[in-house]
């Protein structure tokens, strides 16, 4: 949301869905892990909020989830929410969900005239696992009490679920790179032009 | 593909004749989210092609997603072509096709050929089986030149016929179609019916809006408020539901 | 949606939201700052538990929020019984989640659209770095608005998907942020149209 | 808010008579993503209600949406009721109110009375002004038993009276509707028409592929492969129409 230059209504619409896609997806989860934190299905949705909108737009679209979080709606995974969950243990990881988003969208957008899968997987690795951990684990190690190397060895359980969550957002991303190529808006180059068709029925991308 | 579906609406004529075109409704009720939307609906219908209109939120959409098992009745029986669709729900679906109003909503892939091959997966054919039928249908639907075009690129009716082609290429018993013309201008909304009326399925049932063509039919039913108030001859019906809108 | 706030009339309830958020931003940190040992921690415990009281949400609100917190609490346990003393694990664990309880203490006594007010108010000061409160609480409202609209066009993905007898799995996310981004854009026109730029 | 209404349409009743209520579009092209949707359309209209038709992906949608600004043309001049829209963008959306097809997509907030509260916004009114002028809108419209409840909560009618109600309370001299009927049974799609045709504002354009509708209207625009074929009394141009999609 600390955008220098302003978003249009097409971002700010952007951003809500995206937002509320991300809630949407708490709906999945969380997948309990015996002795464990749960994974959440809603990290997916950060590492897609990047990769589809951008550094900007999918960090606000995060910002925005977090915030209606803040103010008591329950719309993490499992229905949890309020002030409480970023007092608590997991607090910081949360706070990195907004670096891990814009994170992920600049390695994704920066510069690209296209979506290339590897671009996505790095993103996912350094914004949707490195970023959200860098802000994550001091937050943990200080409120447990734990040194940081400790916590860094606990938090070893997310490492599996959290991998496959990149694999998976690396799909989806280049599927919906080939079905939706608008999706992307990208700075650099318009969507790859849809051929236009010989018919009355011309190519139509907004029907109603 | 043609030749079966021939076949088969051959079959279906009699009414009330082979139990294989036979749908029976009975005594159901549907709850959801805690409210009754269906009340006390009992019908048998033999006929071939069945209309089915009401107002915004009577429950016609609803009664449609009982026919294949997408919302299961919280009381009472609902019987597709001999299958109790609450017992054997896959293979009703085998049978039952369903298009629904918003083409967006059924393109499911990301090209018009995966999105009509994803119909036939874990049917058992080969790949080369696969092609070949999907092929087929896009050209009877007249889709071939956009075969490789990503979906969203569609026009309307374009996405519409698509939706029909995924459905159709499992060459379902019955089709059953939500409002499927209500985006569509004239000529494509005449396309899509004239397939639903003339050609598609041994059975069909088209809920809609549009009462030319639910005059189509053979019979249709008028839904009110969740309750199932006439069962009768088109032209009966829309001018009762007509005088009841006025 | 049904928010997290539960309605009363307790002077918890009428204190306004801004000098809740404040002060439990004080104590949160103060608790946490504060190094505590058994009696200690458990006293902040108790006075927590009191507040619940005052707010009259004990026991079953309390009960609730406790088991919300399980994960949190079993996670912690669990992480600090590998590393601590049992002593250490047991002071850290429970004023983690008197911190915690504290915290959500707040959201239950405050409604969601107050708490959205005084948010808002406080990004006033920001507004020089490009941020536009009005515009954020918008975006906000706006994603209240579409969480059920999103959460009926994941509905209608699953129906199709099992209408056609296909299995997608996770890959059922792309035809719903196609739905979904495609109605962004006509929400984006609408916005427009009401004169909103 | 009526007697204004009626005022206005007084005056805009003479054909070509006030500038308020004439529209002037001049030699128009519009490009979209490099594609060209539209092409020399030139047209000028001073009647009251207007309808627009034609197949689907003609161009229709693009034509309403140059009318407030929210297409802006490649070439070409589009000046509404004395406003250059490509100038005063600002100005044209005060003037002119725009309903959409789908009413899921202009159901903005959460309530219905946010909803059109926002509408309000950015007009200099003092809370109390807001409140007051929302609950008289929304009690004309029928909602008024509905102001406190979840937008989403409400009937696909309910919704489309909702975002009437939401451009009317900023009393627009224009009101451009796309499609605004379509997902409607009998009774609330003739509650919407009436009030698009009968009561609205000076000046309304109904794009919609219901004929009885476009009847309705002074006079029908017929659009054909992103060009306008014809601007004629509706009855003949739907007789066009017809032919041309048959
Ligand atoms: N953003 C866009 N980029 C490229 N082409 C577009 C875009 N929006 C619309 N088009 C194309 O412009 C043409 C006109 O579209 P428009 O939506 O105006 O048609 P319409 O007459 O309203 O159709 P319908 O009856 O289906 O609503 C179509 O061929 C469509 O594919
Ligand atoms: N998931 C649901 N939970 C609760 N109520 C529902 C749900 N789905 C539908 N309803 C309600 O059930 C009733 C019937 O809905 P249904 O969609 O069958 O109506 P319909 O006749 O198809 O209307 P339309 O013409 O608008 O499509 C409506 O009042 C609707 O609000
Ligand atoms: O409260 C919640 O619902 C979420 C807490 C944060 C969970 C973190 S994010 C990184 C790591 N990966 C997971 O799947 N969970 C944790
Ligand atoms: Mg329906
Ligand atoms: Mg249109």
């Amino acid at each position: 949301m600390v955008a220098s230059d302003r978003f249009d209504t097409r971002d700010i619409a952007r951003i809500a869905v995206f937002a509320a896609i991300i809630a949407a997806l708490g709906l999945i989860g969380p997948i309990p892990v015996p002795g464990l934190v749960p994974i959440t299905a809603q990290t997916l949705g950060v590492v897609l909020a990047g990769a589809v909108l951008g550094p900007k737009r999918g960090a606000a679209a995060v910002g925005v989830l977090l915030l209606l979080v803040f103010i008591g709606l329950p719309l993490l995974s499992g229905g949890h929410g309020g002030a409480g969950v970023f007092a608590g243990a997991t607090g910081g990881y949360l706070i990195g969900w907004i670096a891990g988003a814009y994170v992920v969208g600049l390695i994704v957008h920066r510069g690209a005239r296209r979506i290339v899968w590897w671009r996505v997987a790095v993103g996912g690795l350094v914004g949707g696992i490195l970023a959200i951990y860098f802000f994550g684990i001091p937050v943990q190690s200080a409120v447990t009490g734990l040194s940081i190397p400790e916590s860094l060895f606990t938090s070893l359980a997310f490492l599996p679920g959290d991998l496959i969550k990149v694999a998976v957002a690396t799909v989806l991303t280049v599927t919906l790179w080939r079905a939706y190529p608008p999706a992307f808006a990208l700075e650099d180059s318009p969507a790859p032009a849809v051929e236009p068709h010989p018919d009355r029925e011309a190519a139509s991308d907004r029907t109603d | 593909m043609t030749g079966r579906t021939e076949r088969e609406s051959g079959a279906g004529r009699g009414a009330g004749s082979g139990l294989s075109t036979s749908i029976e409704i009975d005594d159901v009720e549907v709850q959801l989210n805690g409210r009754r939307v269906l009340h006390d609906v009992s019908v048998r219908l033999d006929q071939r092609r069945i209309a089915v209109i009401g107002a915004n939120g009577s429950g016609k959409s609803t009664f449609a997603r009982l026919l294949n098992g997408l919302v299961a009745p919280s009381r009472g029986r609902v019987v597709v072509h001999g299958i109790d669709v609450a017992r054997d729900r896959r293979a009703v679906r085998d049978r039952v096709g369903f298009v629904f109003t918003h083409p967006d909503a059924q393109i499911l892939m990301p090209t018009v050929v995966e999105d009509v091959s994803l119909s036939l997966r874990g049917l058992g054919l080969s790949r080369a089986a696969i092609a070949e039928r999907v092929s087929a249908v896009l050209g009877e639907y007249g889709l071939s030149g956009h075969a490789d075009a990503p979906a969203y690129s569609l026009s309307g009716g374009q996405k519409q016929l698509l939706a029909l082609a995924a459905v159709l290429v499992r060459e379902p018993q019955l089709v059953v179609a939500d409002e499927p013309t209500t985006l569509l201008d004239l000529g494509n909304a005449r396309r899509i019916s004239d397939l639903l009326v003339d050609r598609l399925a041994a059975q069909t049932i088209i809920v809609t809006h549009d009462l030319d063509l639910a005059r189509r039919c053979e019979i249709a039913l008028l839904f009110d408020a969740g309750r199932l108030t006439a069962v009768d001859e088109p032209g009966a019906v829309v001018e009762r539901y007509r005088r009841q809108q006025a | 949606m049904i928010a997290l706030y539960v309605p009363g009339r307790s002077i918890l309830h009428r204190l306004p939201a801004g000098v809740k958020l404040a002060a439990m931003v004080v104590l949160v940190l103060a608790v946490s700052l504060y190094p505590h040992d058994v009696v200690s921690a458990g006293a902040v415990l108790l006075t927590v538990v009191a507040g619940y009281a005052v707010a009259g949400l004990f026991p079953r609100v309390l009960v609730g929020q406790v088991w919300m917190a399980r994960w949190i609490i079993l996670f912690l346990a669990v992480s600090q019984v590998l590393f601590l003393t049992p002593t250490e694990a047991l002071v850290n664990t429970v004023r983690v989640l008197a911190i915690v309880l504290l915290a959500a203490l707040m959201t239950l006594t405050t409604r969601s659209a107050d708490l959205l007010d005084v948010l808002v108010r406080a990004l006033g000061p920001f507004r020089r770095l490009g941020v536009d409160p009005e515009r954020v609480a918008l975006t906000v409202s706006m994603t209240i608005s579409m969480v059920p609209v999103v959460t009926d066009f994941a509905r209608r993905v699953r129906e199709a998907q099992h209408a056609r007898g296909a299995r997608l799995g996770l890959r059922f996310v792309v035809p719903l942020l196609v739905m979904s981004l495609r109605h962004a854009d006509e929400v984006a026109d609408a916005l427009s149209a009401r004169g909103i730029d």
